[in-house]
């Protein structure tokens, strides 16, 4: 349990979160230790994507979130986004008709450091060989894998405090889930990159994880490191799919 | 006087469409010499004018709907928004002139004597179904006692029916359509004012057949009833004579451009340009004329022989151009110190403020208003019978801004007011009048039916 | 044969006219994903700016660059205080806005200015080219040429610059495009600002020569729109290409097919537009991803 | 029971709109006989406006598609019935048949190229037959009256009803009107218009479903057509007169405009809208008579503002509020609310 002993990035308290006409967010709180990985599990419409929504500002919300001490809640997307939240939206949110490099370019949009930009564009390349290949190819015509890919990268691009992953593995064959989370877990080691991470897929996602909260029907239900998932009977058998 | 609105218009998306089309006559120029007119007697209400007014009443039968022992109400219907509301200055000139009227004259004259004008004028939009709501509310809801005015030939052909059968007036309306003119059997309570469309056509072929007896002649013409009452009353005053029409080329209100059509006629090489078109088609064919190497006589409808129009393309390249004139142009030099243009140019500042003197549209409205004061002078009792019968009995009736000699003359057998019209040349930046007024009556007998 | 040529070369300078204007809407349409039945009006407007500026003395060329900047901020003012209550609604609505727009302009000209035809100087010499037989007018030639350039800029700008790469990006995914910091309402209103210049463009090389009016624009628009729909609606080459077609297919219509005659040369464009959609329903030069209203 | 709890009750419910429907009707009935002759005949024409309305809703909030064309069949739905009545010198109500005939052949016919278009392009496609409508019907003038249109007697009433000329062409109306909106009523409950809907949300899921996208979409075309040309029959014989005037593009973009300012999807919204666009042109005349087209724009822009789903979506808002609990907490929609109610 790590999470005493380091500095919090995030400091989510009492969040409520509505979401067309309904209620999703029933006053949750929880935390992401700098450089760490969460990970938010919970069934179809626990209100995970709500909570990503919540902290990146789409979605109409009451309580606090505090990114450094500074409160989020109430701010535009694009302001929160300023402060360095990169959100990788459930089914990617590539920009389809539009090549691998204006994606990336694109998602440095903030920046203005040129040669760091085509520093890290390169570094994507590195991390991600296939899109250096397809770098003039349009997103749109590139494998769901590969998307995937292309957002996560697009995503790095503007060299994130924090990066919030919907669903990543969503659609996605294992082998290429398991190339993308190893990808993943490197950027987070290597870059110290804190990331918030919603998955289905909650084995791949506790690997990754060293803390992880549960959400039932909008309130979270337990929190602990993974290991404790793992050990905890009702929620292994509810969201790995073995009773221990 | 109240002015009202009401509800139609429709959609006035000017998208497109229907640029106005029949053109009703709009303002024009010059000519010289204040008509004797009609300066409409002050009123004197007291004694006498009192004492006459009591011996007509006598004899006539009650006032119609819409006489009050204080008012007259009149209604029109002009397109105030969309694609012809370049009209809608006409209203304004009418306007204008009976609220002069009721200042300064004390209202209506003759047997209305006493009584103040109230017009509601409102918005048809050019539409049809538009035309027909209005006027019915007007006639039935307003009560008024004649209608001074619906504009062009599709919104007047669509209420004739309606007002014929409630038997209202509907007087000089604003259209040189002749089929206005022509059907006393069904619809006698309508009328028109302006040249009919076949008189002015006359005037041109007058004038080719006095100066340039062999001429071939190109013709750009709108695609409707007013350019085909042209054409064909041109052709038809041409028959037998030396003169052809060697090119036609028509143009719908919808199309952006003339240059196509232009570019056929100039190929004709034809001696005669006939330009039968509304403002801004014909200041695009006068602005090819200018540039092209083809070099004919250009003919310009009344229609569009506003100074405004001409100056847009300018003066210098036309010079000589002819068109036919029966009113005024406030811009024409020769008419300072005229006294209808005198009169016009005092009150119209007072009574119109928004309005632009030289606009031709607004002259026009000041000249049928002046016009519609006249008739009722010749009126002889406060009922709408007797307004029509009146508007069939005018003898040599002068009104304000007409050219010297152009007075308003019907009968029985002759329901066109105005079918003289004066050739007049550019030269310089103003129309010079040519020759004398010719009555097309006179010389081309009564226009026999409607064309097209 | 001269007759052809000479049809040919009046139809060019027909669609560079519609070409103009057909350009502004393409502009529009990609860099807001709508289509503005107001552009016409708004350049009409623009055009009386430019020639009231000049009436009261301004020389023509700082009139016609205080028209172009006063249209950009115009344009980004009808955005922010107009679209901007309807953004995110659907499509039809904020048509049904644009067309609210288009009578308001029409008529607010026709109340500043009144409907009389005025006079336009032309940028150009009033000077007709001869070769041989052929005829072609320098203004219309003129046409040609800075719709070239606008429509060079536009790609210069959209396919060069990290701007025109925002603003497609905000257009084509607005979601995706807040989550990488773009303002994607400002980006909107850039949009409408820039065509409102292009607009400009237009409405001052069309009025010298189809004399101002307020209803200058109105037909015109519909072929604009013909133009667009042939060239692809979100391709600018498409749009001048379309126009240049729409101009020549009428011209040659009327002249030389009886049947249609000019009266009906209206039909052949339409035809063609329908036509090209069936084949290929993306237009010549469009992107088949556009499907929206 | 509160009285909002009583009137939550779905037999209530059912009661209560039985009763609004009888009531509407009767005042529908009773109208004719107390405004005056011109009233009536604004609402005949409002009633005209709306079936064509209804028309294009039937394509637009039910199928998808977008026409800037309807203009066109309300054309010749009207020529129809002017050349026939005024050069055949057929009876008025024979012509109802072939005109509807012709629109739904026609629109049949434009409907399979329109399956290949969609949106923007569709709309445009539809505008351009909206634009050579009217040159097309002035070149068959011998037919068409050309130009100068052609005037037609106004079907009188037969003299044994004792009606005046606009009472029986408001009932005429009325009967048309309410014949068109029972019809789209069946047609949107039907299997038919449950396919339409389908398509609206989702053409895969539709297809899925079993549907025959092609011939369904065709078909609504159609009818959707044919609701034109049934309104622009009734405008020949209460108008009286027909001219390619009073058939430009204006008139397509109206009948749009009144679709969306009504509220899509519903059919009392194409009702709304019909008479929105039948009175604004009379109250921007009174606002600004110097340039009515500003306020009219004006305030076309403002009903986009403040009816965002359209009037019929306000009134249904409202309409939400009245039967909503009585301290519901904050944003309560009809929709939550009429589940919560189900608590006894």
């Amino acid at each position: 349990m790590t999470t005493g002993e380091r500095d919090l990035l995030l400091e989510v308290r009492g969040l409520h979160a509505t979401y067309g006409q309904g209620a999703v967010l029933h006053g949750i709180d929880f935390d992401v230790p700098t450089g760490g990985v969460v990970t938010i599990l919970g069934s179809n419409g626990a209100g995970k994507t709500t909570t990503l929504r919540a902290l990146s500002g789409e979605v109409s919300t009451r309580g606090s979130i505090l990114l450094e001490g500074e409160n989020l809640a109430g701010r535009s997307t694009e302001a929160i986004v300023r402060r360095g939240v990169a959100h990788v939206p459930q089914g990617r949110g590539t920009f389809v008709n539009f090549t691998v490099e204006e994606n990336l370019r694109l998602g440095a949009h903030l920046r203005k450091d040129r040669d760091g930009v085509r520093a890290d564009m390169d570094r994507m390349y590195e991390h991600f060989p296939v899109l250096g290949e397809r770098r003039e190819q349009q997103a749109g015509s590139l494998s769901g894998g590969e998307q995937q890919m292309l957002a996560v990268a697009r995503a790095l691009m503007l060299r994130p405090r924090l990066l919030l992953l919907d669903e990543p593995s969503l659609g996605l064959a294992p082998m290429v889930t398991r190339e993308l989370f190893a990808i993943i877990g490197g950027i987070n080691r290597e870059e110290n990159t804190t990331i918030v991470v919603v998955e289905q897929n909650a084995r791949l996602a506790l690997d990754l994880a060293d803390m992880a909260y549960v959400l039932e029907a909008g309130r979270i239900v337990m929190a602990g490191t993974p290991e404790d998932v793992r050990d905890d009977e009702a929620m292994a058998s509810a969201y790995l799919g073995y009773a221990v | 006087m109240r002015r009202h609105p009401s509800k139609h218009t429709p959609l006035a998306l000017a998208l497109a469409v229907a640029l106005v089309a029949t053109a009703c006559g709009g303002g024009r120029d010059d000519g010289e010499g204040a008509t004797a007119t009609t300066e409409p007697a002050p009123a004197d209400t007291a004694a006498d004018g009192g004492t006459e007014g009591t011996e007509q009443a006598a004899s006539c039968p009650e006032p119609s709907t819409g006489i009050t022992d204080d008012t007259i109400k009149l209604g029109g219907s002009y397109p105030l928004s969309g694609p012809a509301s370049a009209y809608g200055a006409i209203p304004t000139g009418v306007d204008a002139y009976l609220t002069y009227a009721n200042a300064e004259l004390g209202g209506a004259p003759g047997v209305f004597e006493g009584r103040q004008f109230e017009y509601i004028f409102k918005d048809d939009g050019y539409s049809p179904p538009q035309a027909v709501e209005l006027v019915r509310e007007l006639v039935e809801q307003e009560q008024v006692f004649a209608l001074m005015q619906t504009l062009g030939t599709p919104p007047t052909a669509a209420t004739w029916d309606y007002t014929n059968q409630q038997e209202v007036p509907q007087v000089f309306v604003a259209t040189g359509a002749t089929m206005f003119g022509l059907d006393d059997e069904n619809h006698p309570w309508t009328i028109g004012w302006q040249p009919n469309y076949v008189s002015e056509a006359r005037i041109y072929a007058q004038y080719l057949l006095d100066n340039h007896p062999d001429a071939t002649v190109a013709v750009l013409f709108q695609n409707d009833d007013y350019g085909m009452d042209y054409l064909e009353g041109f052709r038809t005053a041409i028959e037998g004579s030396d003169i052809e029409i060697v090119a036609e080329q028509s143009y719908e209100t919808t199309d952006p451009t003339v240059e196509s059509q232009m570019t056929n006629l100039a190929q004709s090489g034809a001696d005669v340009f006939f330009n039968i078109t509304t403002p801004s088609f014909a200041a695009q064919a006068m602005g090819f004329d200018a540039q092209s190497d083809w070099d004919p006589i250009h003919l310009l409808n009344s229609v569009s022989n506003s100074l405004t129009t001409v100056g847009a393309v300018g003066f210098e390249p036309l010079q000589g151009m002819v068109t036919a004139l029966y009113l005024k142009d406030p811009q024409d030099p020769q008419w300072e110190g005229d006294e209808d243009m005198q009169t016009y140019l005092d009150n119209i500042g007072e009574y119109a403020p928004n309005a632009d003197p030289n606009n031709g549209y607004v002259v026009y409205g000041w000249a049928v208003a002046s016009a519609f004061y006249a008739l009722l002078e010749q009126t002889e009792c406060p009922t709408r019978e007797a307004l029509m019968e009146a508007t069939m009995a005018l003898q040599d009736v002068a009104f304000q801004l007409g050219l010297p000699g152009i007075t308003m003359n019907t009968s029985e057998d002759d329901r066109f007011p105005l079918e003289a019209m004066q050739v007049a040349t550019l030269q310089g930046e103003t129309w010079q009048l040519e020759g004398e007024v010719i009555d097309t009556r006179e010389v081309f007998g009564p226009v026999e039916d409607a064309v097209g | 044969m001269e007759l052809f040529i000479q049809q040919v070369i009046s139809g060019l300078a027909t669609g560079s006219i519609y070409a103009s204007l057909a350009v502004a809407l393409v502009l529009i349409y990609r860099s807001t994903d709508i289509v503005n039945f107001a552009q016409g009006e708004m350049a009409m407007f623009s055009a009386y700016v430019a020639w009231a500026l000049i009436g009261a003395g301004v020389p023509f060329w700082p009139a016609l660059l205080i028209t172009l900047v006063g249209s950009f901020i115009g344009g980004l003012l009808v955005e922010r205080v107009v679209i901007r209550p309807v953004e995110g609604r659907p499509e039809l609505t904020i048509v049904i806005v644009t067309i609210g727009l288009f009578i308001f302009f029409n008529a607010l000209a026709g109340w500043l200015w009144t409907y009389q035809v005025r006079g336009f100087p032309s940028p150009f010499p009033q000077r007709t080219l001869e070769l041989g037989p052929v005829r072609a007018g320098l203004p219309a030639l003129g046409i040609v040429a800075v719709v070239g350039i606008v429509v060079g800029l536009l790609f210069l700008l959209f396919q060069r610059t990290k701007l025109g790469l925002t603003m497609r990006a905000a257009a084509e995914n607005p979601e995706s495009s807040r989550l990488v910091g773009i303002r994607v309402g400002w980006m909107l209103a850039l949009g409408w600002g820039l065509a409102a210049t292009v607009g400009a463009v237009s409405g001052v090389l069309v009025a010298p020569i189809l004399f101002l009016s307020p209803n200058m624009m109105g037909a015109v628009l519909i072929f604009a729109f013909a133009a667009a729909t042939l060239g692809g609606f979100d391709s600018p080459v498409g749009a001048v290409v379309g126009g240049l077609i729409v101009g020549v297919s009428e011209n040659l219509a009327g002249t030389y097919v009886d049947v249609i005659g000019a009266d009906l040369k209206i039909v052949i464009p339409m035809a063609i537009i329908v036509g090209v959609l069936l084949v290929k329903p993306a237009g010549l030069f469009g992107s088949p991803a556009v499907e929206r209203v | 029971m509160t009285w909002r709890e009583r009137l939550r009750d779905p037999t209530t419910q059912r009661w209560l709109r039985i009763a609004v429907f009888v009531a509407m009707l009767g005042i529908a009935l009773w109208a004719p006989f107390y405004f005056t002759p011109f009233r009536v005949f604004q609402f005949t024409r409002v009633l005209i406006f709306a079936i064509a309305v209804l028309g294009l809703g039937l394509l637009t909030g039910f199928n998808g598609q977008i026409s800037l064309g309807h203009g066109a069949f309300f054309a010749i739905g009207a020529y129809t019935a002017a050349a026939l009545m005024e050069k055949a010198g057929w009876p008025f109500l024979l012509v109802v048949p072939v005109a509807l005939l012709i629109t739904f052949a026609l629109g049949y016919g434009v409907g399979i190229p329109a399956l290949r278009l969609h949106g923007l392009y569709l709309a445009l496609v539809t505008l351009a037959l909206a634009v050579v409508t009217p040159p097309i019907l002035k070149r068959f003038s011998g037919i068409t009256g050309g130009a100068m249109g052609l005037n037609i007697d106004i079907p009188q009433a037969p003299a044994w009803t004792g009606l005046a000329e606009d009472q029986f062409l408001y009932l005429l109306a009325l009967v048309a009107a309410i014949a068109a909106f029972a019809l789209a009523r069946n047609l949107v409950d039907s299997r038919t218009g449950r396919a339409m809907i389908a398509i609206r949300e989702d053409e895969l899921a539709a297809e899925t479903m079993g549907v025959d996208l092609a011939r369904v979409k065709t078909l609504a075309f159609a009818w959707s057509a044919m609701y034109a040309g049934l309104a622009g029959v009734l405008f020949t014989w209460t108008i009286g007169f027909v001219s390619p005037e009073s058939f430009t593009i204006t008139l397509s973009i109206s009948i749009l405009a009144a679709l969306v300012v009504g509220g899509l999807g519903s059919i009392w919204g194409a009702l709304l809208g019909a008479a929105f666009l039948v009175y604004l042109p009379s109250v921007a005349d009174d606002l600004n008579q110097a340039a009515p087209g500003i306020a009219f724009g004006a305030l076309l822009i403002i009903a986009m503002y403040v009816f965002p789903g359209g009037i019929a979506g306000l009134a249904r808002r409202l309409w939400g509020r009245l039967l909503a609990p009585p301290r519901a907490p904050a944003p309560a929609t009809a929709g939550a609310s009429t589940e919560e109610g189900g608590e006894p």
